[in-house]
């Protein structure tokens, strides 16, 4: 595969318009873009319910320049499984000719939750479509209510930080390797600010034959709270802490895409978050630590996995 | 609803009530009888013991609700004497055909029954012919022989081309099914 | 060219479905649709179908991915029955909303809870605002019949929009009965070539479907539903016409059952309307002037076709498989009932909800109902404007 | 009745039934410049071409012509400022929009 080139990739239409509603400096349309650049075939989009969704096309306009479909929260996958079927169909009966990739889009809420199913399903049946969560760990379009995504002590409006309870009580699921578990034929978890990491392994992820999951970390301003310019830093310090790994599984191999030279502590990724405000009052600093134990355990099975240690 | 006949099966799960339901049907479809054929509604278990019916007419079948009062009843399995009211509902003039070595007018005393019993061995004939106890088809033979639903020729002729898509697979079994519908066509004993 | 069959309803409706030959399939097995599903997957196997059958993991999925086919030019179809349906539901409205001319037998059964594999009609009349074109069949000839020509009518470019076939679980799918399949080609030369206006897999012509739609074009989106649902009514008719000059069988909206000159009538829809047809014939050799009216087309619904055919009757009842928990009747009398409201004929309307959960509905359950019309044409009294036939007191 | 601001947009026989957008990317009819509360300003002789502001703008509000990095969309921009704050030359700085003075 070649190598990411921006100025090449600069010679490519924007396949997302302008003019789309989604948040200044929201990570979603970012990845969106990155994605897309990735390949030069006509894409079918499908999206499940969410910021992206309700921001891109609301009706009379649309800024996505290849077809769109939206159905529900629940069912991206399946949507896309059902469209995937159609092109299947109508190929074998001679009635297209052209080659079309399958892309659908999920938030964390409408993939590690509520369309947890349907991905599954999609998966295991083995469409050929690529599947991107782009994950910023809540339901960030309803007014940031917790999922399955949000990390441990994070408050968000259904697990607030309180007198009591500080913020949500569950580390976050790790729906990467649930989906590598399907045995589709590639899974990676990337990041926007590693873009030449993230178009490549959506190149890859269009490349295969079968199914592929993207796990993409999303940054939101709203959400997370930090100044908007900073996504970057903050994505930065994601990968650094070894919050958010950056792995990919082909065809059952795992490879680690990223190390970082020396692993930041927690608290660079913690810090500039207003969600993660309170954990830094004084009192609270076995939150600190038993999330930077939990991340120090996380990055040593991935290690292991990768086959980057003995 | 003159010439309406109704049949009601009795069997346990896995014995074919159904399958010799369906396949009376078909068969009488195929010589221009007006038929339905159905179980009793519901999942079937094995061992337990089930319903199948028929109603076949000369008219057109709109009627859509089980049947109560069949003029004849098959029992594929002689345990079910003991288990299931066989008899209930069939009018005084109405016929028993039961799979049993025992003799219709034992029977008939076992069930305290007024109208006519028939019995057979289809046991035994399935067993001497296709190798195991299949009751069901055996059972066909017999019913066609005390009732005057259908002509055995055409039946036999229909059976068989029944018996030709169904067995498509394993058609050795054609011949032994059509043998012990003979024979417990000629076998079956009235009092 | 047809030919003369005994099947079940199961058998003609994946028959059916294989004739159709749909680009996509997506389903969930569900009793009673299960044998559908079986039967379809085999002539899948065996290379009859050009179809993608999708396997999908539940029936909420099954409709998601029909609604994908579709939006993506595909001829699709799905099947259910009552929790699989309720489980469909969210995508159930947006399949009618989309505009989607998606084809799905029903398999009538009871909606749990308490949980209940039988008959009646909670799943169909539940989903009865969905937007979806509604047909009943009182048989299997009669859900073949209604299965090929929902092919024609939901993609009408007048109308697109989705059709439910309607069949009763058990009773009729279940059974085997005499009917006649048309050939493969004559179906196929009836519901034609699919050729979608709009498709997702044009490329050359990128589309966004389901988009949000907010207080300035919403309604006008859902007053477009209502008028393709007023244009189904021609379209249907027009539909039947043709498939009756076909195949010499045929209703439109309904079917009149000795109507003509009917003192006491019944209007009802599925398998009990051919058991009803017997109670007709056993009254008139006794001289009760007793009629019915089968119903075919829920939604739309043919208002002023329906005051036309019962406006001489003296009382009408009204049989409902399922209840709306109104207190104040079941489904088809509500619309019933609010016929007549406008047409001012001189007609009581009474309800029997009846056959609940698949409790069994006989010739003399429905004879006592032509008893009670009888007594209220003789009183000009009615008692119980709502009655239960056939739950122990 | 339809409210006075809506009775100018089409009727219901008019739009594309089942809520379909048949015109791919119209949103740029849409200008979201005016949710700006910062302006990125490029000083050309700064930038490298390296395209990174591009590949970070979350509205596609980054203008590059032949591989060069020409200015912004100001019609789409919505002032978030990562192109700015990604830049590895500091070739893009955020200017407070001023009220505009034309008369």
């Amino acid at each position: 595969m070649s190598k990411v080139n921006l100025k090449e990739l600069s010679h490519q239409d924007e396949r997302l318009t302008g003019g789309h509603r989604l948040c200044s400096g929201c990570g979603a349309s970012i990845i969106v873009r990155q994605i897309l650049h990735a390949t030069q075939d006509p894409v079918v989009v499908g999206c499940a319910t969410g910021c992206l969704e309700v921001s891109t096309t609301i009706y009379p306009y649309t800024a996505w320049k290849d077809s769109f479909i939206h159905n529900a929260f629940e069912n991206s996958a399946a949507t896309v499984s059902g469209v995937e079927a159609a092109y299947r169909s109508l190929k074998k009966q001679g009635k297209i000719d052209e080659e079309t990739k399958f892309l659908a889009f999920g938030g964390d809420g409408g993939t590690y939750d509520i369309g947890f199913q349907s991905l599954s399903g999609a998966m295991e049946r083995g469409h050929d479509m690529v599947y991107v969560c782009y994950d910023n760990g809540a339901y960030m379009n309803t007014g940031i209510q917790r999922s399955s995504a949000t990390p441990r002590n994070a408050s968000t409006t259904t697990s607030p930080a309180g007198e009591v309870i500080p913020g949500k009580q569950q580390f976050r699921k790790e729906l990467t390797d649930i989906v590598a578990a399907h045995n589709i034929p590639y899974v990676a978890q990337a990041s926007p600010h590693k873009f030449k990491d993230l178009v490549r392994k959506a190149k890859k992820a269009f490349e295969v034959e079968g199914p592929a999951f993207l796990n993409v970390l999303s940054p939101c301003p709203r959400g997370w709270r930090y100044p908007e310019d900073e996504a970057m830093d903050l994505l930065r310090s994601a990968t650094d802490s070894c919050f958010w790994p950056l792995y990919e599984c082909e065809d059952g191999e795992w490879k680690l895409n990223y190390k970082p030279k020396e692993k930041a502590p927690i608290t660079d990724w913690l810090k500039p978050q207003g969600r993660f405000k309170h954990v830094f009052k004084e009192g609270n600093e076995h939150l600190v630590d038993e999330i930077q134990e939990h991340v120090d355990q996380r990055w040593e099975t991935i290690l292991h996995r990768c086959g980057e240690t003995e | 609803m003159a010439n309406l006949t109704e049949i009601r099966w009795h069997g346990r799960g896995g014995q074919g009530a159904k399958t010799a339901s369906i396949l009376l049907g078909k068969v009488a479809s195929k010589t221009g009888k007006n038929i339905q054929a159905f179980p009793e509604y519901g999942p079937e278990r094995m061992g337990a013991p089930v319903l199948a019916f028929n109603r076949i007419s000369d008219e057109e079948l709109t009627v859509h609700c089980q049947v109560t009062e069949p003029s004849i009843v098959t029992v594929l399995d002689p345990t079910l004497l003991e288990a299931v009211d066989v008899t209930e509902g069939i009018p005084a003039d109405g016929k028993i055909i039961i799979n049993t070595t025992k003799s219709p007018t034992d029977v008939k005393k076992e069930l305290d029954f007024e109208g006519e019993v028939y019995t057979v061995d289809a046991d035994g004939i399935s067993t001497d012919e296709i190798g195991a106890a299949f009751p069901n088809t055996p059972m066909l033979g017999a019913l066609v022989k005390v009732t005057d639903l259908l002509e055995f020729d055409n039946f036999k002729e229909q059976v068989e081309k029944e018996f030709k898509k169904k067995f498509a697979s394993k058609p050795e079994v054609i011949d032994g099914n059509m043998k012990s519908i003979e024979r417990a066509y000629q076998e079956v004993k009235s009092e | 060219m047809s030919n003369e069959v005994a099947l079940t309803g199961h058998e003609v409706i994946a028959n059916a479905m294989r004739q159709i030959n749909p680009d996509v399939v997506a389903a969930y097995p569900i009793t009673p649709q299960t044998e559908i599903v079986q039967l379809f997957s085999q002539f899948v196997a065996d290379g009859k179908v050009d179809t993608d059958f999708v396997t999908v993991e539940s029936e909420h999925s099954a409709m998601s991915a029909t609604v994908g086919a579709s939006a993506g030019g595909a001829r699709a179809m799905t099947a259910t029955a009552a929790n699989g349906l309720a489980l469909m539901w969210e995508i159930v409205y947006i399949a009618a909303s989309t505009r989607l001319p998606i084809v799905m037998p029903v398999v009538n059964r009871a909606l749990s809870g308490p949980i209940n594999i039988h008959c009646d009609h909670s799943d169909a009349m539940g989903a009865r605002d969905s937007g979806w074109i509604q047909l009943y069949a009182e048989d299997a000839q009669e859900a073949y019949d209604n299965a090929v020509q929902a092919v024609r009518i939901g993609e009408h470019e007048d109308v697109r929009l989705p059709v439910m076939v309607n069949m009763d679980g058990f009773i009729i799918s279940h059974a085997v009965e005499n009917m006649e399949l048309l050939a493969d080609e004559d179906v196929q030369e009836f519901v034609g070539e699919y050729e979608p206006e709009n498709t997702l897999l044009d490329s050359e012509n990128p589309i966004t479907v389901g988009p949000i739609d907010l207080q300035d074009f919403y309604f006008e989106h859902k007053r477009q539903q209502v008028d393709a649902m007023e244009n189904a009514k021609d379209v249907i008719a027009d539909i039947a016409q043709e498939y009756k000059e076909m195949t010499g069988r045929g209703v439109e909206y309904f079917e009149e059952y000795k109507l003509d000159d009917a003192e006491i009538g019944i209007l009802a829809l599925g398998s009990t309307a051919g058991t009803a047809k017997v109670a007709v014939d056993d009254l008139r050799e006794q001289g009760v002037k007793a009629g019915l009216l089968k119903l075919r087309m829920f939604r739309p619904f043919p208002t002023e076709e329906l005051v036309e055919a019962l406006k001489d009757l003296e009382v009408l009842a009204v049989m409902d498989r399922a209840d709306t928990f109104s207190t104040t009747g079941g489904p088809v009398f509500a619309d019933v009932r609010s016929a007549f409201y406008d047409a001012k004929a001189d007609v009581e309307v009474v309800n029997y909800i009846y056959g609940l959960g698949g409790r069994d509905t006989r010739v003399e359950d429905i004879e006592s109902i032509y008893e009670d019309l009888q007594e209220i044409a003789a009183s000009g009294k009615v008692e119980n404007r709502v009655n239960y036939l056939g739950v122990r007191e | 009745m339809a409210a006075k601001k809506d009775a100018q947009k089409p009727g219901w026989k008019e739009v594309p039934e089942g809520g379909l957008i048949l015109e791919a990317g119209n949103a740029t009819e849409y200008k979201t410049g005016g949710w700006r509360t910062h302006r990125p300003e490029l000083d050309i002789d700064q930038c490298i071409n390296c395209h990174r502001c591009w590949i970070y703008c979350p509205d596609s509000a980054i203008v590059s012509e032949d591989e060069e990095v020409t200015g912004f969309d100001h019609d789409y921009c919505k002032g978030c400022g990562i192109c700015a704050h990604e830049c590895p030359v500091d070739a893009i700085s955020m200017i407070k929009e001023e009220p505009s003075t034309e008369e």
